[in-house]
């Protein structure tokens, strides 16, 4: 045991702690967004750093998602490294020009000329009974459109580490981080939100996934809040004698293809399991990519379990119905073994 | 300007009973969140945004209006909608996240609709204005003098839909109203923080509109200013922007740790509160009595008692009913 | 031949005569947007409707997408029938939240009490160095996020007929047309942007594929302007004796997934064409489909063909690289059949 | 105010670069295109916007401004790129959609980005204000003097990134200035079908900030204008908004049937041709010789002559080059 090693930290704390490094390592990084000062961002990303850099640059912005976003690409063409923070991911649609057609796109017009080094940081995921219009992940709303990064990873260390990585990248990034994998006191207490981070900076790759779990007779593909439930229904797979293999994607765009038809290669049955909406989605595009590059190798139809294509609901019955569940996973899984 | 006597007691009783309403759903919200608060659970689970302190704004400007004028609300939507007649037994169920609720439980406290008395609500700043924007177009187009108002929160007058909105209102002469509920914060970032300009008011230059500003949320004066600017719109004359200071007792959701304000602050804005001072107002200038404004209270207290028994009691909706109502 | 019972009319004809139809039996129907008065629309589907019907109802606006788009869902909710007009897709971005929190969801959240009987028609579509910003069909953009059906047909005869069941449907519908489909004097001239047209009002069912062309060897998924391409295709696959079924999806949201599994259980392979980004896009869920309910019947992996995520250029040969085109699915098409 | 003969020589110029550059675009947007117009065809397909009789507003205030200016413009932007000192033959070659374009024909005519003047464009109307507002938050962050103009058409100001942009940089006192050309139209919607005020700089009342209005399309008016703006910016006093009256010579695109508008509009307008206005004004007011205005005449056409060769004689990219720069 070796607890004694481990530098525990919250996934908010983690975030927040990548950002504080970068921000002491290089001046031209500072953070703008809805109360991400004294307030240290609603979801805790920005905790500590208006009480450390102070308002010029920990910037709390009016509610001109437009303006602020769009402020971040003009001034990360002048040079300086903005971190915005987006508060919830569901308001992308007030902003979304700002995103996709110039953040997004600028670097190719301009034939690599104007690079745009910023992140774009958001809030994502249900669960507590957020209704519609709070509680989404949109994940292939973002990684569907060219141009930029977009990564969401699912642990403190990993939270920390491709943060870091994000800033310091040339391109734009869309980071996403998962409300209830940010360890915040009032919500959700879970594990996975609490976990090991080394103190220094460093980095961790974005574009690569994460075989968090190794196994022989089906591959499960989650990201952020999924990977925990895929976890959770391979503990309990292996006490049925099966052994799933758990892929964290953590990073839409890059995709690593490569892990996941290796994976598939190796078990011969795929599982994919998202928070997003189910169609036109994530598991749609890894389904593709497995019935373009490993056809011969499945054994068994992939299946998918995601949101079934409805506005999140807001009473707990019904959103604990649609959001994907460790319970959905085993049973999928089961089948699928058996198939 | 007359004010009517009945008026101003439908208005009393009113923002007696969002008073109430807000105080019982504080309770209800922090219900199984104790020891430990935890903003999924309890009876009343998610966000959830009180406006005790600001009721003048919906009661002043809705006693102008019929069932037939539309009311938009944003993320904090209870007093519009107590103020507008929305139905307060379902609307209760659906903040509880009950099959008996406005939306089947499928809305929650940001998204209350009540087509019957036309009003709605969400939880995305700003962008109920061009749904009133809508409804105001509709009532023109049917040559109806119906008028259509907005309620936003002075944070929500940066965002562009305020603008894109009011434009198009001044250039078709709709009647749109924009109220603004300036209650000093958006969230934790105080007005000055946010706005290049003292009061929203002054913004109706950019439209060729007339701006009113109502000081100390006034109920009297939200009375008359509405009044006029309800007038104008029914008679052609155009949309108004209404700025009324408010001030929001409460966090900017249960649970804010409100560490942006002092304590002190809302122990100051609560002596001059705007229940008691109307109250003040029916007993000294109106003739009114006690046992009146007794009775007025305790119809809204049973109202509201009712409608939380009547919450409480209903069923849960059946988890396959998630997957309903996404097509008509 | 029966050519002189032909009525020939072009795509934006179509459209506009199922408005100006509608307009006549229905007057809660109005439309909105820019330039869709005296202009006719910039890409005609308003043609003549102001001069018959007046500026009450063909309403030139500002450029206020969020305003104006937002106000057709509160005069909807009032019971009016609003046609609105969104110029280009790749605008979507300044006005999404009312499209897609709002359009999209109020029916929903308000379980069912609200209905919002609206139609958002936008012109997608490249090929003719309009660049990054106005070139974008943005199909699986929209068909990810539930609420809204989302439409795309190829033909005038779908165009016409698919409005009028948009006009009447109770749902919030988006209704795609291909800027090249519209059959412009002033564009590249195909013989497909024309059509025969009945004259009297008819409709055409949104959510129902169209197999324009019968085969047993490939079948070839396609939406509006790569239907055509597939078409043209499929006629020098049969050159080589290769018979090709080519399936117009017509509409993605409903998507008719029956037709694609029956479609592929008889041929065996699958070739999906999409003028939209590939990852997370329409051919990633038509691959899905067919990786999860016929994989058995699969004799060779799924293929696809989109832009392939990157912006649309400007530059001639560069857009025409990226573009799906008869050539790309022809080549693709023989390999797959001679896996 | 003492004007500086150099500017306004140098404005000439520019000016007669502008026009003489958008005489010729159309030209070459033509080749290919007749005797079917075909937007599709030709060396230079896509859609064409020229700024033919606008010239002014560019010239008046980028006369101003110096290298670490930053300026972004709209879907219409060869006259600010050409004021802004962008390189002819690079921007020439890219709306040729050749490789050694500025974007390496990635961008073409409406996405012009030349980061060594710090210029940039795009075709969303009112996008490019909050890159504006950016730059000039950076140019604040490092305390330089550096100011950013965004040029946008009038009809961008009905957008909602104007008004959340404006409040945001009075609320930082940025150096920020937007110039709105009104040039009457935004495609075939006039004016005053699309703004409910006459003109826009009284919208700056909505910011608390200063604004100006040129009349008649002047270009000593706008030069007089701009540079008090840009000294306002230098000196840390804030954003202004300048609305020039301006005037399209030509359709909104070319290939516009120009439905909207009496064909003689034009011919009047261009009886006061501000070129003509100004080359005036040097030979009468400011003792300029005929011979100077044909040098500097002759300079520009050459310059511009030279960037059409350029650009004719480059090469295209190569297809497979589509995949390049995604990411850096
Ligand atoms: C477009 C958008 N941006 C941000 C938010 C998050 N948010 C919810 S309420 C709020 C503050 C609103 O302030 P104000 O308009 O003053 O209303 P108040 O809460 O004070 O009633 C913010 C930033 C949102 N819901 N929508
Ligand atoms: C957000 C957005 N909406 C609509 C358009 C289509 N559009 C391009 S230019 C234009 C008119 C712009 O008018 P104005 O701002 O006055 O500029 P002008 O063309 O007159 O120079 C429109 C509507 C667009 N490019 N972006
Ligand atoms: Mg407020
Ligand atoms: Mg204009």
């Amino acid at each position: 045991m070796q607890q004694t090693k481990q530098r525990l930290l919250t996934g908010n704390k983690a975030l927040a702690e990548a950002i504080r490094l970068e921000m002491e390592r290089d001046p031209n990084v500072f953070v703008m967004g809805e109360d991400v000062g004294v307030y240290g961002g609603i979801f805790g990303a920005t905790e500590g750093l208006f009480q450390k850099f102070g308002p010029e640059r920990v910037i709390d912005t009016p509610i001109s998602e437009t303006a602020f976003i769009g402020a971040a690409i003009g001034a990360a063409a002048e040079g300086m490294r903005p971190i915005v923070e987006l508060m919830f991911v569901d308001f992308f649609g007030v902003c979304m020009d700002q995103i996709y057609n110039h953040m997004a796109k600028i670097p190719y017009m301009s034939g690599g000329r104007v690079k745009l080094p910023m992140v774009l940081m958001t809030a994502v995921g249900g669960g507590y009974s957020d209704a519609a219009q709070h509680s989404q992940t949109l994940y292939a709303t973002f990684a569907h459109l060219p141009g930029m990064k977009v990564v969401a990873p699912s642990t403190p260390y990993d939270l920390k580490g491709m943060m870091i990585s994000a800033i310091r990248d040339d391109n734009p990034v869309v980071f996403m981080f998962h409300k209830t994998l940010q360890g915040l006191g009032w919500m959700d207490q879970l594990d996975a939100s609490i976990g090991h981070v080394p103190e220094e900076a460093y980095t961790v790759p974005l574009g690569k996934a994460n075989i968090v779990r190794e196994g022989t007779d089906i591959t499960i593909v989650g990201i952020q809040m999924t990977v925990h439930q895929a976890l959770e229904a391979a503990k309990r797979l292996e006490q049925q004698g099966i052994q799933a293999e758990v892929i964290d994607l953590r990073s839409l765009v890059p995709l690593d293809k490569e892990t996941i038809i290796q994976s598939v290669k190796k078990t011969h049955r795929l599982l994919v399991v998202d928070e997003d909406y189910l169609s036109y989605g994530m598991t749609a595009e890894i389904a593709a990519i497995a019935a373009e590059h490993c056809l011969y190798d499945l054994e068994a139809p992939v299946k998918r379990i995601a949101v079934p294509d409805v506005p999140i609901p807001y009473s707990r019955p019904l959103e604990q119905f649609v959001l994907p569940n460790a319970d959905k996973i085993f049973r999928e899984a089961i089948q699928l073994v058996n198939e | 300007m007359a004010i009517s006597k009945d008026h101003l007691l439908w208005m009393y009783e009113t923002m007696y009973k969002i008073r109430c309403y807000e105080d019982k759903m504080a309770e209800a919200y922090a219900e199984g969140k104790s020891p430990v608060f935890n903003i999924g659970a309890g009876p009343v689970p998610g966000e959830m945004h009180l406006a005790t302190g600001q009721e003048p704004a919906a009661a002043g400007m809705c006693v102008h209006l019929k069932k037939e004028d539309t009311v938009t609300a944003p993320h904090r939507p209870h007093h519009h909608a107590i103020a507008k007649g929305v139905d307060l037994n379902r609307m209760t169920a659906e903040i509880f996240g009950k099959a008996t609720g406005l939306g089947k439980g499928k809305g929650g406290h940001m998204h209350l609709f009540d087509p019957d008395v036309k009003f709605s609500c969400g939880g995305i700043v700003g962008a109920g204005i061009p749904h009133a924007l809508g409804a105001a177009l509709a009532a023109k187009k049917r040559g109806t003098d119906w008028v259509a108002v907005a309620f936003i929160g002075e944070g929500a007058a940066n965002q562009g839909a305020f603008h894109e909105s009011l434009n198009m209102a001044a250039l078709w002469k709709l009647p749109l109203i924009v109220v603004i509920e300036n209650n000093q914060y958006g969230i934790s970032v105080p007005k000055t923080a946010s706005t290049a300009v003292p009061s929203n008011d002054v913004r109706a230059a950019a439209y060729g509109i007339k701006g009113y500003y109502v000081k100390d949320n006034d109920p009297i004066d939200m009375y008359n200013v509405s009044k006029e600017a309800v007038e104008r719109a029914r008679t052609g004359q155009g949309p108004s922007i209404i700025e009324i200071e408010t001030y929001r007792y409460l966090g900017h959701f249960q649970g804010d740790p409100e560490v942006y304000r002092d304590k002190n602050e809302v122990t100051l804005l609560r002596q001059k509160d705007p229940i008691i001072r109307l109250r003040n107002y029916l007993l000294n200038e109106c003739g009114v009595t006690e046992e009146t404004i007794a009775q007025l209270e305790n119809k809204a207290t049973f109202e509201v008692d009712q409608a939380y028994a009547f919450a409480r009691e209903s069923d849960y909706p059946k988890p396959e009913e998630a997957l309903e109502d996404v097509f008509v």
